[in-house]
């Protein structure tokens, strides 16, 4: 029987992973893939609260909806400005991005 | 459907007209001769937006309770109306410039659209156009970061703040989603009714509270501020550390109060700790800045941190102490940064060196800048000063006096790197940094007067904060 | 219009003048308008005060009251006793001479300058808490450019560590000042409404130990005074004049002002405390003093020995030890400022400090000498000049206490007088006796006019308080009899 | 006789005159204004004097005070206030009598002494000023208005002595005597405290009651440190007393204090000044008696140690003005003693009677003493012995004024010396055999001492000088004769008539017995200096090699200048201030520098904190949120 | 029957949303990295199916498959040069990581499991309901409480915006 809990789980999991990614992950790139994978876990939260517990409305799916499309433009800006630095810097390690810093 | 619930939103709309404006002048005027009243129009319409704010408005909720507009959220957006048509006023000098002023229409467009987003978070009766307006103030703001494209440490800030900012907001959606999970509700209202202190709960404020903080740019979550600071171009920087941390810290007031109200002793003793961590932390860091962009961001942690002392309990006299501190640290930091973007254009310093013996070469705009750090530091008679005051007095009201003890006694570690501003000025004689006379341009100097005006007359004329008590009364419900 | 608010307009006028015009005789001409204006207001302000006194017991004359703040009823309150008019009577001569010692100076000194008198007078006429922290905050902050733009030596930490010692001591009052202000019930920040409303002894405890050390820095009280020697070294004459003379009294006032007349039972109860460090602080000045070689160092110490004498005498919470501690404070302003003025005219001729490199100025300039040799006196109590009177006020005054305790303190606190003589007479000895050290001194001018000017009213007032005392000691002890009564209370 | 306060007030009016004047004023017409300026005070001094003892001696059989003026200075309470005023009794106007004339001659003398001295306007403002400063002190109604002028005495002292301001020694003389006296003055004051917190008052009249319930009385109770606080008070006040007189051990200032001009030696460190704290005494000597009697022996024994101890050094010291200032110690110790071993109602009062006699004459007698030496440094232009000898040829008026002063001194009849001295003697035989005999072998030290002086100026061998001496001018020579002939006739005065310590008159008589022993013990003196200095010889030499430990150490001082040195210089200097100033910019300023670099040490070292990596800031954000959480949850 | 499919559907998805996340975060290589990615919005996807959330499991397969990864895979052959090895090696940030992801993840599900939920009358019943696209479309574009107008035309400015950052940014000049 799979309750709600195990989807929880699995979310909570792909959240930190993904977290997880954003901490180790050296390439810009590489960080904006794991900044997905926590938005697209958050979204499964949303859904799955929304079926078991509130399903009379639908504000958790809207707001999975609105997620996605947020995380579209999310990436869509997040690319351009690491394309811009690898423009500049003609590298998307992340090493490198510390000029900036104490 | 009922589409006159549009019509609440005055100044909402408002905005999204001067945004469409801006957005096919820019369009049907790219490359043209009129591209350079581009500014003028931006700047005029911005300040129509302004004065409109201040006439009478509509209150209540619409679109069933998600989204609420009272004299307190309009008087909101009026500060932040303010502080983006400063910074449109000191933007324009730095647009120009070859390099950019292809772009410089985009400036204008963007800043506006993310102003739009600020309303939202101010006016939001639901965590979704919540989530939504705070996504709308900071994913275009990212850009604006990154705004001088031909600038690696433009281009680091704006990396910075889009992967942090990405983070946060994850992290805060995550929060939420706990939050809906265990009320089942995303409404203000209806939450309210519902917080229970269950850890769920907990967990979920947890986490949606450090979405907020990360803007407000509280300790621990304000480590990406001094690097956006220092990076991004300098209008940017004036806009985040002004404009784009008023909006949340307004959000976070109302949020804090009208849906978390009834878990007030959680949150309270975090955002205690959290606050004096920001205002030490902040200070610490400050001391030693060699850049002032960075100096700023510093100092602005530390501002956030006392803007935090009004927002805690949470009484009236707290939340219009707040507001009213916002608005001075608005004009103070403003008239900073508008002389660090004049010097900037001029010469591309902002090392701090490069300000030894500025009274000798441009007295005024040193004399502007030692109003605004002394405002900061608060100095009397300037506004700062006041708006200190106040806060630490809506603090002591409660009994905190721990707490506005740390901060006084923050306060003048604050006042010992202001004062070193002070004495590179002044005291300092001309190096080979520094830069020599100069004079800024016609826009950026109005926008310097009106700051001045705002330092100098916000505190001694009372009329100002009375009217924001006034109105901040209306919070309490 | 309220006179005393005169007190505030002129300097601020003064201030806009300044702004308006460059010309250095322009900028004299203001200055030495403005401020001798400002005198003037202030004897007149003396004289209708006499006259007033007269046929009013109210604790506070020429009373205005303005709304200013609603939410937290501040106000612009302001009204005078008889301290604050014998304070605004040493600030006018004070700042009055101060112009005249700095004479060469440009128009930013005299801006910063009419600013920090602009905070000082505010402050002494100010009746609301508010009114009156905002005013103090007004005149410290002068003090950082003053001494760092035209300061000599390690100018610039002498003035961030003054700025930074002063203001931390500003944080402290601030703390104190809200807590009483909310814990007496969150009405009034009136002075004299408050002194009605009762702080709860909890409070009263904390409260008053921020308030008193708040004030106590600015008074110079003992671990919090190091700010004193390298500020006034590194100031420039006037400014040290302004600041040894008058700004410092601001602390005296404030916490009598504020500490005692608000919490007198804490006073009662922490008194011994704060006793035993000014006790320390004005044997230990006094010592500290004796083996400088600054000129300006020495005065420095002489003023931690004093200006501990004026706290001392407050916390004795007698009449008779508050009216010395209010004549000390007027004492110790008059011939601070006179040392300082003539060490300025000294160092602006032979550009040394050092004792050891000067000798014989005696015969080189005897007027500055003797102008010298008569603020020692003064100094060290000699019968005659205002020291005397002071001290003796407060000695009596203190050892009139009937504990056993404070008359042993006061026996301690009268062995500085000894101190004092030893430093005043071997600086005199060394500088203005005996043979000329260096031969270029030879060819040094005496003082010039307008440095005269500063140095004969100082030694006036200096004479005529101590020649005639019983004239402002009559002021300030009438005036004193609400503080009594507040300390009686109970 | 409210015209008394004009005594007071002419000098002062004389000082303010002369110190502002002096720009305008040549010199000769300031030392004549001068001089006509303290002729007033001194007339209205004698006219005062023959109308309380001899017009208006309504107040027979007593003495009482009267106070002729009276003016509130400075109230500092409800009921204490420190009057203005001017009291008039026996002993005031005594010393209004001598203060002038002391004055007047100086005043005189010095035309002709300081006659084209720099600075000459100055010194006599600065003697108006000391005249001033004294006579407001003598007639001092209470307590607290003689502790002004006694400061302001002090002060005029400081500037006179001081007046060869570049001579390096004058400069250190006069701030010696300053400090030294200062500290003295700090016991007083703090007697003064003490006495006006138990009495209520500084007005001698009503401390003194002795009619009424003797105020000081009701302060012998309390005590603290197991005395008294009337002995505290008392003894205080005799520290202010001994300070002032040059009592050992403050008596170190006044052998230094020479280094003035002479003539204000005699006016002030032999007339006047010194003697003011017998006065002092003399003054509260009712509260001395009857509230502090301890005191009294104090004062005795102190005042005995004094006599001897300085005799014993004047007999060593070559400078001729140091002799004289040993010597003056010396007589005002005798005086002291002589309060000490005093009773009170009639011929117990004896002491207190031929103290104050004894001051009056010795006034007369030690100024002229120093005018005399004046006279010869004048023109020999130097104060050591050992450059003199044989001057009796030269100057013969300054030789004989000189003599009968030395006799007077050592106690010959019929000069003045003799009487007063006679008197302390008996009373001191009366009050202890010992410290009679003390005191009877002083005063053959003194006639030794004395004469050892007098025979080394003006006899001795005869010197070659390169310029031949010559005798003073009359300005400098009127005044020694006036003074001899005062010394010659003041010691037939009936003292015990007007001043005694009950304020009743009583009949005294010459106690033969002691006269002898005195006037033998002085013949026994003065002929052994004959003996030693009459000639030129090798005995003295001789004898100060036999003695040599002791010459050495009273040449020496007994080394108690080195003692004060020490405690100044090590102790209070080296001791106290240099760790005082140390402690200060090292320990209190250096806890406020560590703040400050603290601050910025810390800031230094988090710096590392903002990484400038992307990750960092994560792993802070996500942790700090997940630890916020935790500790939210947990507490 | 349907529910134990239901079941061994779930949990392989759950297995390949887990095990392919994992590997997205540590792959060295970029589009390797991307593909795992992939994968996880697919299974993701079906989840959403699973919850009878069909609408959305489109959107999400759209959208984020669609579009977003499009982006991603030019954006790794755009940076390609250094697109390989992207996993880092440096340990303290590894333990930091994994430190991080393990307390986080301990933490939430132990308030997951603690919590007491609030289920509905009958969870299957309504867990089961099916939402037709007219209804959605409906409450999209209403205006009333639980309708979603607002936040739809906030949305579009943001994309708006986001759109104009993007080329402003990603463009040559």
């Amino acid at each position: 029987m799979v309750t709600m809990e195990h989807y929880l789980i699995v979310s909570s999991i792909m959240f930190f992973v993904g977290v997880y990614g954003f901490i180790t992950r050296k390439n810009l790139l590489a960080v904006l893939i794991s900044i997905e994978l926590i938005l697209n876990s958050v979204e499964i939260n949303f859904c799955v609260f929304n079926r078991f517990l509130y399903p009379e409305h639908m504000e958790g799916m809207f707001f999975s909806l609105f997620g996605i499309a947020i995380s579209a433009a999310e990436t869509a800006v997040a690319i351009a400005i690491i394309i811009n630095v690898y423009r500049i810097a003609n590298n998307i390690d992340v090493r490198h991005i510390d000029k900036m810093k104490y | 459907m009922d589409f006159s619930n549009f019509l609440m939103m005055h100044q909402e709309l408002g905005l999204l007209s001067i945004f469409v404006i801006l957005l096919f002048f820019d369009i049907l005027a790219s490359g043209t001769r009129y591209m350079r009243w581009f500014r003028a129009v931006a700047v005029g319409l911005m300040s129509l937006q302004t004065i409109f704010g201040f006439f009478p408005m509509p209150e209540g909720a619409a679109f069933g309770g998600m989204y609420v507009t009272s004299d307190l959220t309009v008087l909101m957006k009026n500060v932040l109306n303010i502080g983006t048509l400063i910074v449109f006023m000191q933007a324009g000098r730095w647009l120009r410039q070859p390099e950019n002023s292809i772009r410089e229409g985009e400036f204008y467009v963007i800043a506006t659209a993310t102003l739009l987003g600020m309303y939202l978070m101010v006016s939001s009766g639901n965590f979704m156009l919540l989530y939504i307006g705070i996504e709308i103030a900071s994913l275009p703001a990212a850009c604006l970061a990154a705004f001088n494209k031909y600038k690696e440490k433009s281009a680091e800030a704006g990396a910075k703040y889009i992967l942090m900012t990405a983070l946060s907001s994850g992290v805060m959606m995550f929060g939420l989603s706990y939050l809906y999970g265990a009320m089942g509700t995303m409404y203000f209202a209806d939450m309210s009714l519902g917080v229970a202190l269950e850890p769920m709960t907990i967990l979920g404020f947890v986490f949606f509270f450090s979405g907020l903080a990360f803007k407000i740019s509280l300790v621990p979550f304000h480590m990406w501020a001094p690097d956006v600071y220092e990076g991004g171009p300098t209008a940017t920087t004036a806009y985040l550390s002004v404009v784009s941390k008023a909006a949340a810290v307004f959000a976070l007031l109302l949020t804090l109060h009208h849906v978390f109200g009834g878990m007030a002793h959680v949150w309270y003793y975090m955002l205690w700790v959290l606050t004096v961590a920001t205002i030490v932390i902040g200070n610490l860091f400050a001391v030693r800045q060699k850049d002032i962009k960075r100096f700023f961001a510093y100092s602005s942690i530390s501002q956030a941190g006392y803007i935090m002392l009004g927002v805690l309990h949470g009484t009236e006299m707290g939340l219009s102490a707040t507001i009213y501190y916002i608005f001075v640290y608005l004009f103070s930091n403003l008239a900073a940064f508008g002389v660090i973007a004049s010097l900037e254009n001029r010469s591309g310093q902002t090392d701090i060196a490069a300000y030894n013996g500025l009274y000798k070469t441009n007295p005024k705009l040193a004399l502007v800048m030692m109003l605004a750090v002394f405002s900061l530091a608060g100095i009397p008679p300037l506004g700062g000063f006041f708006s200190k005051f106040f806060i630490f007095a809506s603090s002591a009201a409660e009994g905190d006096y721990v707490l506005v003890f740390i901060a006084t006694i923050n306060t003048v570690i604050s006042l010992y790197y202001y004062l070193r501003i002070v004495k590179a000025m002044f005291i300092n004689s001309p190096g080979e940094d520094s830069v020599g006379p100069f004079k800024t341009d016609g826009f950026n100097r109005a926008s310097l007067v009106i700051c001045v005006a705002g330092i100098l007359f916000t505190g001694i004329l009372s009329g100002c904060y009375s009217y924001i008590s006034a109105v901040g009364f209306g919070l309490i419900q | 219009m309220n006179i005393l608010s005169l007190l505030v307009i002129i300097p601020l006028a003064t201030l806009l003048l300044l702004l308006l015009g460059k010309g250095q005789k322009y900028v004299r001409g203001v200055v030495v308008g403005g401020f001798g204006l400002l005198l003037l207001s202030a004897v007149i302000l003396a004289v209708l005060f006499l006259h007033e006194r007269a046929v009013s017991d109210a604790a506070m004359l020429f009373v205005a009251d303005t709304l200013w703040y609603a939410p937290l009823n501040i106000h612009y309150a302001v009204g005078v006793d008889g301290i604050s008019v014998v304070m605004i009577l040493l600030s006018a001569v004070v700042g009055f001479t101060g112009v005249f010692s700095a004479w060469n100076m440009n128009r930013d000194f005299f801006a910063w300058y009419c600013l920090l008198a602009i905070g000082v007078f505010g402050y002494f006429i100010s009746l609301d808490l508010f009114t009156m922290f905002m005013f103090y905050e007004v005149a410290l902050i002068p003090m950082f450019l003053l001494i760092g733009v035209w300061g000599t030596g390690k100018k610039e930490y002498a003035a961030m560590k003054l700025t930074l010692m002063l203001m931390a001591g500003s944080a402290l009052l601030l703390t104190g000042i809200l807590g009483i202000y909310f814990i007496s019930g969150g009405t009034t920040m009136n002075i004299m409404e408050l002194s009605q409303l009762h702080i709860p002894m909890t409070h009263q405890y904390w409260i008053f130990c921020l308030v008193f050390i708040g004030f106590g820095v600015l008074g110079a009280l003992f671990p919090f005074h190091t700010w004193s020697p390298d500020g006034h070294a590194s100031a420039p004459t006037s400014v040290s004049m302004l600041h040894a003379g008058v700004l410092m009294k601001l602390g005296g006032y404030g916490c009598f002002r504020v500490a005692i007349f608000l919490m007198p039972e804490a006073a009662h109860e922490l008194s011994w405390i704060f006793l035993i460090l000014t006790g320390i602080g004005v044997v230990y000045g006094a010592y500290g003093a004796v083996l400088q070689t600054d000129l300006k160092y020495i005065n420095a110490y002489s003023s931690v020995s004093h200006c501990g004498l004026v706290l001392f005498a407050i916390l004795m919470l007698n009449h008779t030890a508050m009216t010395g501690a209010v004549l000390q404070m007027l004492s110790h302003g008059l011939m601070t400022a006179l040392f300082f003025s003539l060490i300025g005219v000294i160092y602006s001729r032979t550009h040394t400090r050092d004792i050891r490199e000067m000798g014989g100025l005696m015969r080189i300039m005897p007027f500055a000498s003797v102008c010298y040799v008569i603020a020692g006196f003064a100094s060290l109590g000699l019968p005659g000049l205002s020291g005397f009177v002071a001290e003796m006020t407060v000695f009596v005054g203190s050892f009139e206490h009937a504990d056993m305790f404070h008359r042993v303190l006061t026996v301690l606190a009268t062995t500085s007088i000894v101190i004092t003589a030893v430093y005043i007479l071997r600086t005199v000895g060394k500088v203005l006796y005996g043979p000329v050290v260096n031969s270029d001194h030879l060819k040094l001018d005496d003082a010039h006019w307008y440095e005269k000017i500063s140095a004969v009213a100082l030694i006036a007032c200096i004479v005529i308080i101590g020649v005639w005392p019983s004239g402002v000691q009559g002021i300030i002890y009438d005036s004193l009899a609400p503080v009594m009564k507040q300390l009686t209370l109970f | 006789m409210g015209f008394t306060v004009f005594i007071i007030l002419i000098p002062l009016v004389m000082f303010l005159l002369l110190s502002f004047g002096s720009k305008w004023l040549r010199p000769r017409a300031a030392g004549v204004i001068g001089t006509l300026g303290m002729t007033i005070p001194a007339l209205l001094s004698y006219y005062t004097a023959y109308r309380y003892f001899l017009a208006d001696a309504y107040v027979w059989p007593v003495w009482g005070p009267i106070n002729t003026f009276s003016m509130e200075w400075l109230r500092f309470s409800d009921n204490l206030s420190i009057e203005m005023g001017v009291m008039l009794d026996s002993i005031s106007i005594m010393m209004l009598v001598v203060v002038t004339t002391v004055s007047l001659m100086v005043h005189i003398y010095s035309l002709g002494y300081m006659k084209g001295e720099r600075g000459f306007q100055r010194y006599y403002a600065l003697l108006s000023l000391f005249s001033f400063s004294m006579l407001g002190l003598v007639v001092a109604t209470n307590i607290f208005q003689m502790y002004i002028f006694w400061e302001l005495v002090g002060a005029s002292s400081y500037l006179l002595i001081g007046f060869y301001y570049t001579r390096p020694e004058a400069v250190a003389a006069s701030k010696k005597a300053f400090i030294v006296t200062r500290f003295a003055d700090l016991g007083f004051l703090i007697g003064i405290l003490i006495l006006s917190y138990y009495t209520g008052t500084f007005d001698f009249n009503k401390i003194m009651d002795v009619e009424a319930d003797l105020a000081v009385t009701t302060m012998a109770g309390s005590s603290f440190l197991g005395l008294s606080a009337a002995t505290w008070a008392m003894a205080l006040i005799f520290m202010g007393a001994a300070g002032k007189s040059a009592m050992f051990p403050l008596h170190i200032w006044l052998p230094d204090a020479m280094e003035g001009p002479t003539p204000v030696s005699a006016l002030i460190h032999a007339a006047t000044m010194v003697v003011a704290g017998v006065y002092l005494i003399a003054r509260m000597f009712p509260v001395y008696l009857f509230a502090a009697p301890d005191v009294l022996t104090l004062i005795t024994y102190v005042g005995l140690f004094t006599a001897l101890f300085a005799a014993l050094i004047a007999i060593t010291q070559t400078d001729i003005k140091r002799v004289l200032a040993f010597s003056t110690i010396s007589q005002i110790a005798y005086m002291m003693v002589a309060l000490g071993v005093s009773g009170y109602g009639g011929d117990f009062g004896e002491g207190y009677t031929y103290s104050m006699f004894h001051l009056f004459t010795h006034a007369f007698f030690k100024a002229l003493l120093f005018l005399g030496a004046g006279a010869v440094i004048h023109t020999i232009h130097s104060n050591e012995m050992e450059v003199m000898g044989g001057l009796r040829k030269y100057m013969p008026i300054t030789h004989i004024t000189f003599l009968i002063a030395c006799l007077s001194i050592s106690g010959i009849p019929p000069f003045s010396g003799f009487f007063s001295k006679d008197g302390i003697l008996s009373a001191a035989l009366r009050y202890e055999p010992f410290v009679f005999g003390v005191l009877l072998f002083t005063a053959g030290l003194t006639a030794f001492y004395m004469f050892r002086l007098y025979f080394r100026i003006f006899w001795g061998v005869d010197r070659q000088y390169e310029k031949p001496p010559h005798e003073a001018p009359k300005s400098m020579t009127i005044p020694l004769i006036v003074l001899a002939v005062l010394t010659c006739v003041t010691g037939f005065i009936p003292f015990s008539f007007y001043v005694s310590p009950d304020i009743r008159p009583y009949e005294v008589y010459i106690h033969w017995p002691v006269a002898l022993s005195s006037i033998v013990v002085g013949g026994i003196g003065i002929f052994i200096a004959m003996w030693f200095y009459r000639k030129a010889s090798d005995r003295p030499a001789h004898l100060a090699a036999k003695l040599s430990g002791f010459w050495k150490a009273a040449y020496h001082r007994f080394y108690i200048d080195d003692v004060w040195m020490f405690i100044t210089k090590k102790i209070i200097f080296r001791g106290i201030s240099g760790p005082v100033a140390w402690f200060d910019r090292h320990v209190v300023d250096g806890t406020m520098n560590v703040l400050g670099t603290g601050t910025l040490k810390t800031s230094e070292a988090i710096k590392g904190s903002q990484t400038g990596r992307v990750q960092t800031y994560a792993v802070v954000f996500v942790l700090s949120v997940m630890v916020i959480t935790v500790l939210v949850l947990v507490l | 029957m349907g529910e134990l499919a239901n079941a061994i559907i779930f949990y392989c998805l759950a297995a390949a949303i887990v095990g392919m996340s994992i590997l997205a975060v540590t792959s060295r290589r970029m589009l390797r990295a991307a593909t795992y990615l992939l994968i996880v919005l697919i299974c993701t996807a079906g989840l959403y199916l699973l919850l009878n959330y069909h609408f959305l499991a489109v959107v999400q397969l759209s959208v984020y498959a669609g579009g977003i990864l499009i982006l991603f895979i030019f954006a790794i052959l755009l940076t390609s040069s250094h697109g390989d090895r992207a996993y880092s090696h440096d340990k303290g940030r590894v333990i930091a990581g994994i430190i991080t992801a393990l307390a986080g993840i301990a933490i939430t599900t132990w308030i997951t499991m603690k919590h007491h939920f609030l289920y509905g009358e009958n969870p299957a019943l309504m867990g089961d309901r099916q939402i037709d696209m007219k209804e959605i479309g409906q409450v999209l574009i209403g205006t009333g409480k639980y309708e979603y107008l607002l936040s739809f035309e906030a949305l579009s400015i943001l994309l708006l915006t986001c759109a104009i950052g993007a080329i402003l940014i990603a463009r040559k000049r």
